[in-house]
């Protein structure tokens, strides 16, 4: 870190030393590494990779060895790290934020034996693909709750930079809540950052002040519900479990459960069925990726149902969140009424549904 | 509505940890030294306020701690500056680059790690007046102590005789130094005590602005507290005033997209730098009025023989 | 009690041994700090001065790491040798970056390899019209330049985002944060296949050559520092202060744009949020430690990649936080300030001891 | 015999390059005024450091009434009633005269009662001075009485004067005198130090002199005469300068109605100078120090451009507008006041500073021939008979007097047709003195004009055709050398010069 830089990336924390490779004669365990952007202690997007890393080394066992780099930053550091990673044996190698996209690609050009997983991108190779998880099935399902919960009426979200996932995920939240509260609204304040608690904070207190009594938040740390609670208001969890954080604030936590998709890539590759994929792999609540857990006490019963019916209308199919008639926050028509957005159209929404206030940075009118 | 209270309220709460850290800023200037190393100092001792308030549950260890630490670094850099007579600017950019390292290093353990629950504080009966009820009188006790604490800088420095001893070193060490006065144990105090206050402005940072710990969090308020001090032309009040003033064009940036202002929010964080360069600017044009008031002997090391 | 004497002249010796000094303390330090941890010293120390250096190929690394810290280090040497205090190489490396991505986007499957040279001058243009504004409130308003040139840091890096975000942002990269990736010709060319290290190495220490020249073989380089050591002699010999001013900035200024441009336009390859890292303040403790003379600073910026890399690999390697690094690269820079005292002062212990015998 | 009130036995301080004291031993009565006399450089001051407890000897003691103290600080010091004035104000600009004050005395007052027993001492003494004013306002003498005032606030027993007079006026120095009998005569011991022989011989009663940190002779100044006095200075009397008459050529330099606002608010407006210097001769300019000199040589050096170009004029062409260094092309040389810091560069060779003001081992493009610069360096070492450890010797490991040698060496080699010259033999010692003098007087008999500013009138009586005084920044008419007395020059420091009507010589 340097010198009066304002950027706070999140601090590493020690990573456990490879095990020492298994004495039998079977044969040599498949090394898998992990480059995260953040510390696996930030309780929320690293640390839910790091348990789909622990959950690949339960199911495997001796089988595999697991390493991983956490604070690489997403500039040409990241190609060195990556770099170092082949050279250090790994045949598998999970890079888990969407800045890694392109030092991916140049060292996956180079090391043909490798397979790369990319989280959250778009671009693939021979022996790179693509993945990610529906974070904005949990966003509806909290959408949901906050639309019962709220008494103003006005929900509030701290962004992070506005890239397609997340405004996905403001609009998913805010469709949730009107599925079940027609006249609510959406305030968003962008911090232009992922994990920056001071920031974070005074977003969140901004969005208090104005009104906001639900927040939902689409950053790394747990500093959104902290201010809910320190302020007597109500607020998500994201990512992982968060409910330690904010015991009164806490209204339930949309996670994202990596375990499933890592122990699949891993047997593909121990399985030597490793394909690369043209779009990417993006599972949500029916492949279990997704979850929303530890919903509150006194949310009333009928949103805990609406939840699990939602929930269970995932899992089969029966049920699309982004189904048409959609409207934007200028009455603009964007999906017509019954069509159902694919992949496609969801991984290029820049524009802000009927109910978000404002208008999405960098768009123009 | 009370926005507007709200807006004041969250103001004086961010604006107390720049103005706790220009205060400390300003006594080590007034003393003629500058420490370029604020923002490392303040991190190591968010994190050692941090660490205490976890293992002891108890605030107050915890801003004695980080005050602490504030008085140890800001003690090295000082023995640094004053005794061995390295050069001001170079050491403190060393004391913020190890501070920004050690405090990630030390504070590993503690990322995301939960503070105790504590109570909400409030001064009954004027806490529950209308509007200005919650701003003003349900902020933290630091909060009010940090504007007392100016009130009586400006009686120190203005009107005690130690406050004048303090000046004096500042304005002419050699002068002070012929006349007995032991200059370079007055500097160090002087450092020692700003580091002090630059170290419970990071333990109130962490411990109760953000009730978190991370890495880097300080985010240039080291450095923005520095800026203050010339900003105020090297007085306390408008110091205090400089740094509310901050602390509302921060929150203000964020109030404003809440609002639905349509700049985009690049333009909005780059606010407070800009009006911090802009200020700087106005304020040096008059240079008669930075001389009267600016330490005549700022950052020019001081070796009494040589 | 220790007592500082002033030397009538500078040692010679301490010259040189100071840095050597301030290195052993800082690895006497560092093994201490491994023991504390409970990592095995010797692979600590393994992992920061031998893994960087045991291949060719690490070696390349270290070049890439240490030629933009090299080339920002040696234009602040300018300003810091003529007393001006420009700490925002960082907001000029960026700026510089953002002119260079301006010029390398406009770049098609037709244009020519002399795009490269577009590029290399808008970055040194962008970082020169960065530093001008802290020069024009020095010059015009007497603005402190350490206070200035640090804020617009965080000014210019708000300035790439709001290009990456808006502008610039590529349009087929589904709304993502950075600009399209820059077309193969605006690659700076590479000095050896199977190696990241590219030409800017040699611009680097062609640019030590030039500095070291200009320093100490000019009279312009002359009349550059004599406004640092002694301001009222350089208004005496009617050196400007205000050219002096210009010079440092404009120089250091370029030189860090420069740096943005090779760095964008080299291993990075596209404007993204994350194009500063640190380099400009890195750049800072790389000058003090090379102590302001060209071929020092050569020393120091492999030293400081060193600490960079290491910092990495001890993380992959030992498990160790990535923060090691700081924490390292700030007590050198204080073991160097305090070591140098002994080059202009001896100590003594004995002030005291004869003043008792005396009494 | 009564005890001395101080005395001092074989004190020692050494220097890392000098020994400022060798086994010095003095004694002081109570209600003797001492003087101590010495060359510059002979340790006096640090002699007086020593007894004030701001330095601290090396060995030997110090009996203050017939006990042996440790005086470790200041403030010890004063608490025994030794008070003192130093050589260099130790006043701070931006505080008031009462805050100075307070400063000096050792706690127990409120700064209500520091400013009330200012004004009583003020008036006990006739040292008129306003409490609440701040320094930076005050003129030279006034801030002299602000340390008067705050040494005597502490009832002294002893007080040490360092050359109190080399920045008064000659009826400011009467004044003093007249205090300092006033308190010898209430049985307060005074140690004098002083360069001007006239005046220790007329208020002192006894005599301690010193060279090369060494006591060389006791006296009591009213029985010698100021060549005995001289003789035990410096071991000999100095040599007489030879003034040849000479008539003055064309002129070189001619000033009109020069204006300059101040430019910091401690400064002094320059208001109407006007003169002139012709070739082979030199003019001088007296008055105290902080009477608008400064300002006056920046204009005149080029240092400070805002003058109007045609109100300074070199062979007739207006060069106010003009920087140092086209000035020198046109043969414009100057030798600063500071040598150290404006002069050279503490830190470069003595090679390198030639590069201030000379070019002449500069090469096209700017390209620093390094042999041609050392073998002029060399030359000017040689010439000037500079002892210096060679052409890369830094500028500060050189004494002072060998420094002022090789700076107006530097401009004296340049064959100058105008030297300005500030302060030319300021803290150097006789023999340095005589010899820059003498080269000054040569240059002069080779046609060059020059001008010398200097606060010593013995000085500029030696080596000038001319004088003028500054006062206040406007300058007085100029009088022959031969025409002034001391006292009209003394008279005119003052600014007084309307009164009584002079010949215009100009
Ligand atoms: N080695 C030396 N060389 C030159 N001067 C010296 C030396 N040692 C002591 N002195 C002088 O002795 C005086 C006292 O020195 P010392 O360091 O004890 O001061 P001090 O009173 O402790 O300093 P301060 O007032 O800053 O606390 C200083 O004024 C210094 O000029
Ligand atoms: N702090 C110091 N460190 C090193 N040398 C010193 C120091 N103070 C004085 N000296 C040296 O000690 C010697 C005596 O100096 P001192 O100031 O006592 O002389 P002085 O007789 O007062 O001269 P002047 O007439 O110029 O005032 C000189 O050679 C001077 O350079
Ligand atoms: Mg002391
Ligand atoms: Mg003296």
């Amino acid at each position: 870190a340097a010198v009066g830089c304002s950027k706070s990336e999140p601090p590493p924390a020690p990573a456990p030393a490879p095990a020492p490779a298994a004495a039998a004669p079977k044969p040599e365990p498949l090394k898998i590494a992990f480059a995260y952007v953040g510390p696996v202690g930030d309780g929320g997007w690293t640390f839910a990779h790091d348990n789909g890393r622990k959950a690949i080394e339960k199911e495997f066992g001796d089988k595999v060895v697991t390493s991983f780099v956490e604070k690489v930053p997403e500039s040409a550091d990241a190609e060195r790290v990556m770099r170092d990673m082949v050279s250090q044996g790994n045949k598998l190698i999970f890079g888990t934020t969407f800045g890694y996209m392109e030092p991916m690609l140049k060292v996956a050009a180079d090391a043909k034996d490798v397979k790369f997983e990319h989280a959250t991108g778009y671009k693939n190779a021979e022996n790179l693909r693509a993945y990610d998880s529906r974070t904005y099935e949990g966003a509806y399902m909290a959408g949901v709750i906050a639309g019962k919960m709220t008494k103003t009426n006005t929900l509030g979200v701290v962004g992070s930079i506005p890239i397609p996932e997340v405004i996905r995920n403001i609009n998913s939240f805010t469709m949730g809540a009107q599925s079940v509260n027609p006249k609510v609204k959406t305030k968003v304040v962008w911090v232009g950052d992922w994990f920056n608690i001071p920031k974070e904070t005074e977003a969140a207190t901004a969005l208090i002040n104005g009104g906001a009594d639900v927040l939902m938040q689409n950053t790394d740390s747990s500093a959104v519900l902290q201010t809910a609670e320190k302020m007597g208001k109500r607020a998500f969890g994201w990512d992982s479990d968060m409910s330690s954080y904010g015991p009164k604030a806490h209204l339930g936590s949309a996670v994202i459960n990596w375990a499933p998709y890592y122990i699949k890539a891993t047997k593909d590759a121990l399985d030597k069925k490793w394909t690369t994929s043209p779009d990417k792999i993006w599972w949500g609540v029916k492949e279990g990726a997704i979850d929303f857990v530890s919903v509150a006490a006194d949310v009333p019963e009928d949103a805990k149902k609406k939840v699990d019916e939602v929930k269970a209308g995932l899992k089969d199919g029966s049920f699309s969140i982004w189904k048409g008639p959609i409207v934007d926050n200028t009455g603009k028509e964007v999906l017509a009424k019954d069509a159902v957005a694919d992949d496609k159209f969801l991984g290029g929404i820049s524009f802000y549904v009927k109910g978000v206030e404002g208008k999405v940075p960098g768009e123009k009118k | 509505m009370d926005a507007w209270s709200l807006l004041l309220a969250a103001t004086l709460n961010g604006g107390t940890v720049l103005a706790l850290a220009a205060l400390g800023l300003l006594i080590n200037e007034k003393a003629g030294i500058v420490n370029l190393g604020a923002e490392g100092l303040m991190l190591c001792a968010a994190i050692a306020g941090f660490a205490t308030v976890i293992h002891t549950g108890n605030d107050w260890l915890g801003f004695a701690a980080g005050m602490g630490a504030g008085a140890l670094l800001a003690a090295v850099f000082g023995v640094l500056v004053i005794w061995l007579n390295t050069n001001q600017y170079a050491t403190g950019l060393a004391l913020s680059l190890f501070g920004t390292g050690f405090s990630a290093f030390a504070g590993i353990k503690y990322v995301q790690e939960k503070l105790p629950e504590r109570p909400n504080f409030a001064i009954p009966l004027l806490s529950d007046i209308p509007l200005v009820g919650p701003a003003l009188f349900r902020q933290h006790p630091i909060v009010y102590v940090t504007i007392a604490f100016a009130a009586w800088l400006i009686w120190f420095l203005y009107r005690s005789r130690s406050g004048l001893v303090l000046r004096s070193v500042g304005e002419s060490p050699e002068s002070a130094h012929a006349l007995g006065y032991p200059v370079r144990r007055i500097r160090l105090m002087a450092v020692v005590a700003g580091g002090m206050l630059c170290g419970l402005a990071g333990a109130y940072l962490a411990i109760i602005y953000t009730s978190l710990w991370v890495e880097g969090m300080v985010a240039g308020r080291g450095w923005i507290a520095l800026a203050l001090t010339t900003f105020a032309t090297w007085r306390p009040a408008r110091v205090l005033f400089g740094a509310y003033l901050f602390g509302g064009v921060t929150m203000l940036q964020f109030q404003l997209q809440g609002a639905g202002v349509e700049v985009p929010s690049q333009f909005l964080t780059m606010l407070p730098y800009v009006a911090t360069i802009v200020v700087l600017a106005l304020i040096s044009r008059n240079p008669a009025w930075i001389r009267v008031n600016m330490p005549a002997s700022l950052g020019k090391p001081f070796y009494p023989g040589s | 009690m220790i007592k500082l004497e002033a030397r009538p002249q500078p040692s010679k010796v301490w010259g040189i041994a100071s840095p050597l000094l301030a290195l052993a303390l800082t690895v006497v330090i560092g093994v201490l700090l491994f023991m504390a941890l409970g990592k095995d010293p010797v692979k600590g120390l393994q992992v920061f001065f031998w893994e960087p250096v045991k291949s060719p190929y690490a070696l390349g690394e270290l070049m890439v790491k240490a030629t933009p810290l090299l080339i920002i280090a040696l234009g602040l040497a300018v300003c810091f040798r003529s007393n001006v205090w420009n700490i925002g190489a960082e907001g000029q490396f960026v700026v510089g970056a953002i002119f260079a991505g301006g010029v390398a986007l406009l770049a098609d499957k037709d244009t020519g390899r002399w795009i490269v040279i577009a590029i290399v001058l808008a970055g040194i243009v962008g970082g020169m019209a960065w530093a001008s504004i802290t020069a024009v409130l020095r010059d015009r308003f007497n603005a402190n330049e350490i206070l200035v040139s640090l804020m617009l840091v965080y000014v210019a890096d708000q300035l790439l985002f709001y290009m990456v975000f808006g502008p610039w942002k590529d349009p087929g990269g589904y709304n993502f944060p950075q600009s399209k990736t820059f077309e193969a010709v605006t690659q700076i060319p590479r000095l050896l296949t199977g190696s990241r290290v590219s030409v800017g190495l040699l611009v680097a220490l062609a640019s030590v050559a030039a500095l070291w020249v200009f320093l100490f073989r000019t009279r312009a380089g002359f009349a550059q520092q004599v406004g640092g050591l002694a301001p009222a002699a350089a208004r005496y010999a009617g050196f400007s202060s205000r050219r002096a001013l210009w010079t440092a900035l404009m120089v250091s200024g370029g030189a860090a744009g420069l740096a943005g441009a090779l760095e964008v336009a080299g291993p990075i390859g596209q404007l993204t949020p994350y194009v500063p890292a640190g380099y400009g303040f890195a750049a800072i403790i790389v000058a003090f430690v090379g102590r302001l003379h060209p071929v020092g600073m050569v020393f120091s910026a492999v030293l400081m990649s060193m600490f960079y890399i290491g910092g990495e690999l001890a993380q992959s390697r030992l498990g160790l936080p990535k923060s090691l690094t700081g924490v390292f690269q700030g007590l050198l820079l204080f073991t160097l300030l305090a070591c140098d005292t002994l080059i202009a002062y001896r100590v003594r212990f004995t002030a005291v001891r004869r003043l008792k015998e005396a009494s | 015999m009564t005890t001395p009130r101080l005395q001092l036995s074989h004190i020692t301080k050494r220097y890392p390059s000098v020994v400022a004291n060798s086994d010095v031993s003095l004694a002081v009565l109570p209600g003797e005024t001492h003087a101590v006399l010495g060359e510059n450089g002979a340790g006096k001051s640090t002699l007086m450091k020593i007894i004030y407890g701001s330095v601290k000897p090396d060995e030997g003691s110090v009996l203050w009434n017939g006990q042996p103290v440790h005086v470790r600080n200041p403030q010890e010091a004063r608490a025994l009633g030794i008070s003192m004035v130093f050589q260099h104000f130790s006043l701070f600009d931006t505080l008031t005269v009462a805050e100075n004050v307070w400063l000096g005395l050792d706690k127990g007052l409120s700064l209500a009662q520091v400013t009330q027993s200012i004004t009583a001492k003020a008036a006990e003494y006739g040292l008129d001075i306003d409490p609440r004013r701040h320094v930076h306002t005050l003129s030279v003498g006034e801030m002299q009485r602000v340390e008067i005032i705050r040494a005597l606030l502490t009832n002294p027993k002893l007080l040490i004067l360092d050359e109190p007079t080399s920045v008064l006026t000659p009826q400011a120095v009467e004044k003093l005198f007249v205090v300092l009998k006033k308190l010898a005569s209430e049985g307060c011991s005074i140690l004098y130090i002083s360069h001007k022989l006239h005046e220790i011989r007329e208020l002192c009663n006894a005599c301690t002199v010193l060279r090369g940190g060494k006591v060389t002779g006791v006296c009591n100044p009213q029985d010698e005469s100021n060549a005995s006095l001289s003789k035990m200075m410096i071991g000999a009397e100095p040599p007489a300068l030879e003034h040849q008459d000479r008539k003055a050529g064309d002129v070189v330099l001619q000033v009109n109605g020069l204006k300059l606002p101040r430019e910091d608010q401690f400064g002094v407006d320059i208001d109407g100078v006007s003169f002139e210097v012709r070739a082979g001769e030199v003019v001088g300019i007296a008055g105290v120090s902080g009477n608008g000199q400064q300002e006056l040589l920046l204009a005149l050096s080029g240092e400070d451009q805002r003058a109007t170009a045609s109100s300074i004029n070199v062979f007739g062409q207006g060069v106010g507008r003009m920087g140092p260094a086209p000035r020198r092309a046109m043969g414009v040389h100057f030798v600063p006041e500071e040598r150290l810091g404006r002069g050279a560069v503490p830190t470069l060779g003595l090679a390198h500073n030639l590069m201030l003001t000379r070019n002449d081992a500069i090469r096209a493009g700017g390209w620093i021939d390094t042999k041609a610069l050392d073998a002029q360096a060399r030359s000017i070492i040689t010439k000037f008979n500079v002892k210096a450890g060679g052409p890369h010797a830094a500028a500060k490991s050189l004494s002072g007097g060998n420094l002022q040698k090789f700076i107006v060496g530097r401009e004296i080699d340049a064959n100058p047709k105008l030297l300005i010259v500030s302060q030319p033999t300021w803290g150097v010692d006789v023999g340095a003195a005589a010899q820059i003098r003498g080269e000054l007087l040569a240059l002069r008999d080779e046609g060059c004009a020059v001008l010398v500013v200097s606060e010593e009138l013995e000085e500029l009586f030696e080596v000038c055709d001319r004088l003028h005084v500054i006062a206040k920044g406007r300058l007085s008419p100029s009088v022959d050398r031969r025409d002034a007395t001391v006292t009209q020059i003394g008279e005119w420091m003052s600014g007084l010069w309307d009164a009584q009507p002079v010949e215009s010589a100009a």
